[in-house]
């Protein structure tokens, strides 16, 4: 075995160690701590990109833990549909992370820094195994250890808000849990198995003894990660949660957490179950119908919100649901735009949580009405949140109308002009709440009434960072897309 | 002229401007002088590149170059045809001339260090949407384009130019929108979305007929078209009048522009036909003529009333586009230069009256002829071209236009044509005759002198004036000769389009 | 709480109950049990000391600092094992392909680094009791909150 | 009586899921928080008795190998292992949730989030 084939799993054990190492560290030699964080993420990021090269050479890889083959052993698998989510996460996850250095300081007390750089580690690691595992009950433990870290990452600022909100997050996200284990109990009880490929294989025989069982498990796993992904009407958690929690957790969870759990119902829906099992029961019409609903509500929800966090939070909601719209749709052309999109929200959410991060940093202010006037005091601040809006909303050279316009052509290919309509209309909603934002804060008549504290290097170059992302995400979209053709082409 | 030239010229009136835009952004922090000569230069050199393009336009040239793919199939890229010339030559014209009248004008206002450079780039993006060579291309550049508007639109900043504001970018919006799903649905029905194919689309199917309406909407918001007009009578008057003049003058024929481009190269003329397509712009050309004269009859700001009379004008254009034979196309066309010439003069005279005196209302603009002879001179020109009095180039475009409709065997719309005359008369004469016949001030006419005194205007500084003298001079002789230039232009391209307007 | 009976009854079973948890750890390959089921029995018994006197007397057993370093050592231990595996050239986790020696089944090494890891575990289980039980208490401690509330 | 027969077959199920029910229930109706943190433990709990049925086999033995026995005569490990696991997760899943209930608690002198909605609505 070369050193290379440990890669898969090297992905997830890295973040783990470091994870652990850190309290230790943070105890003892404080200064590498941060270094230290952002050598991990960076050796991960190194790694994916080595692993997609030789995954376009050699084709997809299996990786046993313990040499144990399935259906007993825990099996990771890479392709290319994985390696293009662990690439989203590891390049976004560093760039948040060095946003957070700065930023924790000021959120966070002193010591519980170190406990943050753990939950964050551990954080990116179970969602680095949730995209590479191909075994269920694994899925399992990783989704919990994400739903954990992700409530303590809120929780940790230790306020009222975080607290009641991580509360509210955890025991929705253990009602998800409760459904998708029972939903692996279903398919465990009528296969044997719970690795996805042995799933796939002999769940074409067992949809004609349990039909029912069957279904019902398809159905429990549309309530699981529909609920822990903040798919309509299972959302209620979510803008308290990212609205109230420090703004690099609220990037983390807006931009990548909810992203991974649809990613793992793709996985399940596309991987697992066999194409037979969806005909004649519509599960990809009730997440279709449930994605546009999103889209539709999340935007107006977003329009009468007064606080600039919770706003970017329910529109986090809209943007899922185009996401899963592209899911649901079961074609080639609209689940390449769900999966675009995947990484365009998250770069475009992560940005503008940071960009609302620096604004509070710097002058305190949290409501939408006292932003008025603001960019002449944060130009580059507001020149970043007008960036993004403009990548919500899907004007061109952004990545967000690269993701619309294929959405858009699935929905037309698929002879639905009129979920084209719904995404039209959602965007109109978007840029009814973000551009008067951008142009108040630009064009008010009048001085911005608060004190306006210097804003550190390292926060605008991280902003200057996702302006670039997006504008190449939506003006050099190609490679990503060839990309995202191979990797779902097999599903077709 | 060669092809290559032809590139390099096209990539250069595009992109000139966008470069200069910062340029200009940052020599306002050294020199006011700098700046503005540099706005002046930029928009005169973009002018003459456009210009240089003429005997390659006149000679049929046409040319089509893929610059960039953004994904498969679609791709940025440029094209030169004769359409395309005639509206880049008459808009950086018009462009540069109002930069020219800016300097005076606006060196009262404040942000000035913002106006410029978005004057600029307002003109790259216009360029780049006569210059593109396929739908999404042009999209970006229409989005890119109507978006800059918003910030010369509410360049006062006042609360109302707010307001209009913000209804004019939520209706770009939703144009931009709709634009967004008609191009999605051709490139769904067709493949393709480049300019360069001939008809994309070879036949009527239901998801054609919502591309097509789509697509009404997009440019038809842009053009003022009924019912998606409410937003121009509020932006355009709001805006600083040079602006104004852009807006109603250049900037509504990008629209106008756009529905020829999807009449001709999306769907065909055949298909227009058979699915009646034509109806519907027709019955919406129609009545946005009547309406928007009939309203403008109602206002008493000037500039409002100009707003409205742009609105029925570019209705002269859409029903031109829906006639669809040479004459009502020449006529749509050369309508497009014309209505360019005249409004632009209406909104830049309006401007020196209001810069001078403050005056907005109708009412008071009585004897204001005598103060400034040389404005309200070149005022009424205009209003004489586009009430349609014989010989001026309003004539002539309605000429044709009564012509083409005759042609088409519809001489329904002749009567709409002459009413609309009618009142455009009724709105535009109540300002010239008491400008010129009544005596300032009030109702009392006889005992005019002692009001005169008060009234002691001397006309605009000459940097104001020029521009307005080198456009009504545009007006006459492009309206007295039958045979000039524009006019063949607008032969030439009637009979490019309607040759299927393919490579 | 000052009661004489469980103070007494708990220093009595408390060594036993740690000597079980230890048992419990190191056969979790034999029988059932492990790291997890050992370690919380061996974080209660520390758990019953902090609750049956005071937490001054438990945090002599074990300090809440130390608890929190070998809570991440546990972890940390559990997973540099399995990248030793990976280092002596077996799959991550591996145990006998990778070449940890195997005893004669049925003894009590007879597991290779099922047995490590399940030290770890055992560590590590035990001291995030310990640590959630401080976190929970202290928390409750320090705010000083009014006595009704505390029921 | 086939039906009640079925019934009577697959008893688990039906233990399994109307204690599912019943922890779903609670969790979403009930606005004690602890009694939110008991409802998830029982939902947990019986789908963990489902999975340990489904590997129950009645008459067989522990899984520790032993010569002379075929595979047949044990109960399937794999089950009661999965479910060590879960039982795991569930549990530290409690013990966050109730150290969040702690700290409520601290805040607002309530458990209840009713309670908690109108002190905040009040302030």
């Amino acid at each position: 075995m070369g050193p290379l084939e440990h890669l898969p799993v090297l992905m997830v054990v890295i973040f783990f160690c470091g994870a652990f190492l850190m309290p230790l560290l943070f105890r003892w030699a404080r200064p590498i701590c941060a270094p230290l964080m952002v050598a991990i993420l960076a050796a991960a990021l190194v790694m994916a990109i080595i692993i997609l090269q030789s995954v376009y050479q050699l084709g997809p890889q299996l990786y046993h833990l313990g040499g144990w083959p399935p259906p007993w052993g825990i099996e990771l698998k890479v392709d290319l549909l994985r390696v293009y989510m662990l690439l989203v996460l590891f390049v976004i996850s560093l760039w948040i992370f060095i946003y957070a250095l700065r930023d924790l300081g000021n959120e966070l007390k002193e010591e519980l820094i170190g406990w943050y750089y753990t939950l964050y580690a551990l954080l990116v690691g179970s969602m680095a195994g949730i995209a590479l595992t191909n075994d269920l009950f694994n899925l399992f433990v990783m989704m919990e250890i994400c739903a954990i870290t992700a409530c303590a990452i809120i929780s940790i600022k230790e306020d009222r808000e975080c607290l009641e909100a991580s509360f509210k997050y955890l025991i929705l996200s253990a009602m998800g849990t409760g459904c998708f284990l029972l939903g692996v109990a279903m398919l465990y009880m009528a296969t044997g198995y719970l690795n996805y490929d042995y799933l796939h294989g002999s769940l074409v025989e067992a949809i004609a003894l349990y039909p029912r069982n069957l279904l019902l498990a398809a159905a429990l796993f549309i309530v699981a990660f529909g609920t822990k992904a903040a798919l309509f009407p299972l959302h209620v958690w979510l803008p308290d949660a990212h609205a109230s929690a420090p703004s690099p957790s609220s990037a983390m969870l807006s931009g990548l957490v909810i992203k991974i759990y649809a990613f793992a119902l793709l996985i399940v829906f596309y991987e697992v179950f066999p194409a037979e099992m969806l005909q004649g029961v519509p599960l990809n019409e009730i997440i279709l119908w449930l994605g546009s609903l999103g889209a539709m509500f999340g935007s107006i929800y977003a329009m009468l919100q007064t606080d600039l966090k919770k706003m970017l939070a329910f529109s986090s909601i809209g943007q899922i649901g185009y996401i899963f719209m592209g899911i649901g749709f079961n074609h080639e052309m609209a689940l390449i735009g769900g999966l675009y999109h995947v990484g365009v929200h998250a770069v475009t959410k992560a940005m503008l949580f940071m960009a609302a991060g620096v604004i509070i940093y710097a002058t305190g202010v949290r409501k939408i009405s006292d932003m008025d006037g603001i960019g002449r005091n944060l130009p580059l601040t507001m020149a970043a949140f007008a960036v993004g809006s403009a990548s919500m909303i899907g004007l061109p050279g952004t990545g967000g109308l690269i993701s619309k316009w294929y959405l858009s052509l699935g929905a037309l290919e698929m002879g639905r002009p009129f979920f084209v309509i719904i995404i039209l209309i959602s965007s109109l909603l978007n840029a009814v709440y973000y551009m008067p934002i951008v142009i108040n804060a630009f064009l008010y008549h009048g001085e911005f009434q608060f004190r306006v504290k210097p804003v550190p290097r390292v926060m605008l170059a991280t902003l200057i960072f996702g302006m670039i992302v997006i504008i190449i995400s939506g003006v050099f979209s190609r490679p990503a897309v060839v990309l995202l053709e191979d990797a779902v082409s097999r599903f077709f | 002229m060669t092809d290559s030239t032809i590139i390099v010229l096209i990539t250069l009136i595009i992109v000139l401007p966008i470069i200069m835009t910062p340029v200009i952004f940052f020599a306002s922090r050294y020199s006011e002088r700098l700046r503005n000569s540099l706005a002046v230069i930029t928009s005169g050199l973009t002018f003459a590149l456009t210009i240089a393009l003429y005997p390659a336009a006149v000679q049929g040239n046409v040319v089509q170059q893929t610059l960039f793919e953004i994904l498969p199939r679609l791709e940025l890229s440029i094209r030169f045809d004769i359409l395309s010339f005639c509206l880049a030559a008459i808009s950086s014209f018009i462009w540069f001339l109002c930069t020219i009248y800016s300097l005076d004008y606006m060196a009262k206002e404040h942000a000035c260090s913002r106006y410029y450079p978005v004057l600029i780039l307002a003109l790259g993006s216009c360029q780049g949407i006569y210059f593109a060579g396929d739908f999404f291309s042009l999209f970006v550049f229409f989005e890119l384009m109507s978006l800059i508007a918003y910030i010369l639109v509410i360049h006062e900043e006042t609360e109302e130019a707010m307001r209009a504001g913000y209804k004019y970018l939520v209706m770009t919006i939703i144009g931009g929108l709709a634009l967004f799903f008609g191009i999605i649905i051709v490139f769904e029905l067709g493949g393709t979305v480049s300019l360069g194919v001939g008809s994309i689309i070879q036949e009527t199917s239901f998801l054609a007929l919502i591309a097509f309406i789509c697509f009404l909407i997009g440019f038809g918001m842009k053009a003022g078209m009924f019912p998606l007009h409410v937003w121009l009578p509020d932006a355009h008057p709001v805006a600083p009048s040079p602006a104004s003049a852009l807006l109603s003058g250049v900037m509504l024929k990008t629209g106008a522009y756009g529905l020829l481009r999807v009449i001709f190269h999306v769907f065909s003329v055949d298909l227009m036909l058979s699915g009646g397509w034509d109806t519907i712009l027709g019955v919406l050309a129609v009545i946005t003529i009547l309406l928007g004269s009939a309203v403008a009859l109602t206002q008493t700001d000037i500039k409002r009333r100009l707003a409205y009379s742009s609105i029925s004008q570019l209705g002269y254009i859409l029903l031109g586009m829906s006639i669809l034979n040479d004459n009502a196309i020449t006529g749509a066309v050369f309508h497009i230069f014309s209505h360019a010439f005249m409004k632009s003069i209406l909104f830049l005279a309006a401007g020196a009256i209001i810069w001078k005196t403050g005056i907005r209302k109708i009412a008071d603009m009585r004897g204001i002829g005598r103060q400034m002879p040389v404005t309200m001179g070149c005022f009424s020109v205009a209003a004489l071209a586009m009430i349609g009095i014989p010989p001026l180039n309003g004539f002539l475009s309605k000429w044709t236009l009564s012509l083409g409709a005759l042609d088409a065997g519809m001489p329904f719309y002749v009567l709409v044509l002459l009413i609309s005359s009618l009142l455009n008369a009724l709105y535009y004469l109540p300002i010239i005759i008491p400008a010129f016949f009544d005596v300032p001030g009030g109702e009392d006419h006889g005992t005019g002198d002692q009001h005169e005194i008060k009234f002691n205007i001397k006309e605009a500084t000459p940097g104001m004036l020029s521009p307005l003298v080198i456009l009504a001079i545009c007006t006459l002789v492009f309206g007295l000769t039958p045979n000039n230039i524009v006019f063949i232009l607008s032969r030439l391209t009637s009979a490019f389009l309607l040759l299927g307007g393919a490579l | 709480m000052e009661d004489q009976i469980v103070r007494l009854t708990s220093r009595l079973v408390v060594p036993f109950i740690q000597l079980y948890g230890i048992y419990v750890i190191v056969h979790g390959h034999l029988s059932p049990g492990g790291g997890f089921s050992g370690g919380a029995i061996f974080g209660a018994s520390l758990v019953l000391i902090a609750v049956s006197f005071n937490l001054e007397a438990g945090a002599k057993q074990v300090s809440p600092q130390s608890a929190s370093i070998l809570e991440s050592g546990g972890a940390l231990g559990f997973a540099l094992t399995g990248l030793a595996a990976v280092v002596m050239g077996g799959s991550y986790l591996a145990n006998r392909a990778a070449g940890f020696p195997i005893g004669v089944t049925g003894d009590l090494f007879s597991s290779g680094a099922i047995f490590i890891i399940t030290l770890f575990l055992g560590a590590k289980v035990a001291s995030t009791i310990v640590t959630l039980f401080y976190n929970i208490i202290e928390g409750e401690k320090k705010d000083g909150t009014p006595e009704k509330h505390s029921g | 009586m086939e039906l009640l027969r079925n019934i009577a077959d697959n008893y688990y199920y039906m233990v399994a899921v109307v204690l599912f029910v019943i922890g779903m229930y609670t969790m979403l109706t009930h606005s004690n928080m602890i009694k939110k943190v008991i409802a998830m433990n029982i939902m947990d709990t019986s789908v963990f008795l489902l999975f340990v049925s489904v590997g129950y086999l009645s008459g067989g033995r522990a899984p520790i190998v032993d010569e002379g026995l075929s595979a047949a005569a044990y109960a399937n490990p794999l089950p009661g292992a999965l479910m060590l696991t879960g039982i795991v997760v569930a549990v530290s899943v409690t013990a966050y949730a109730l150290s969040l209930v702690v700290k409520i608690y601290r805040y607002y002198g309530t458990c209840d989030y009713d309670e908690i909605t109108d002190i905040r609505s009040r302030e």
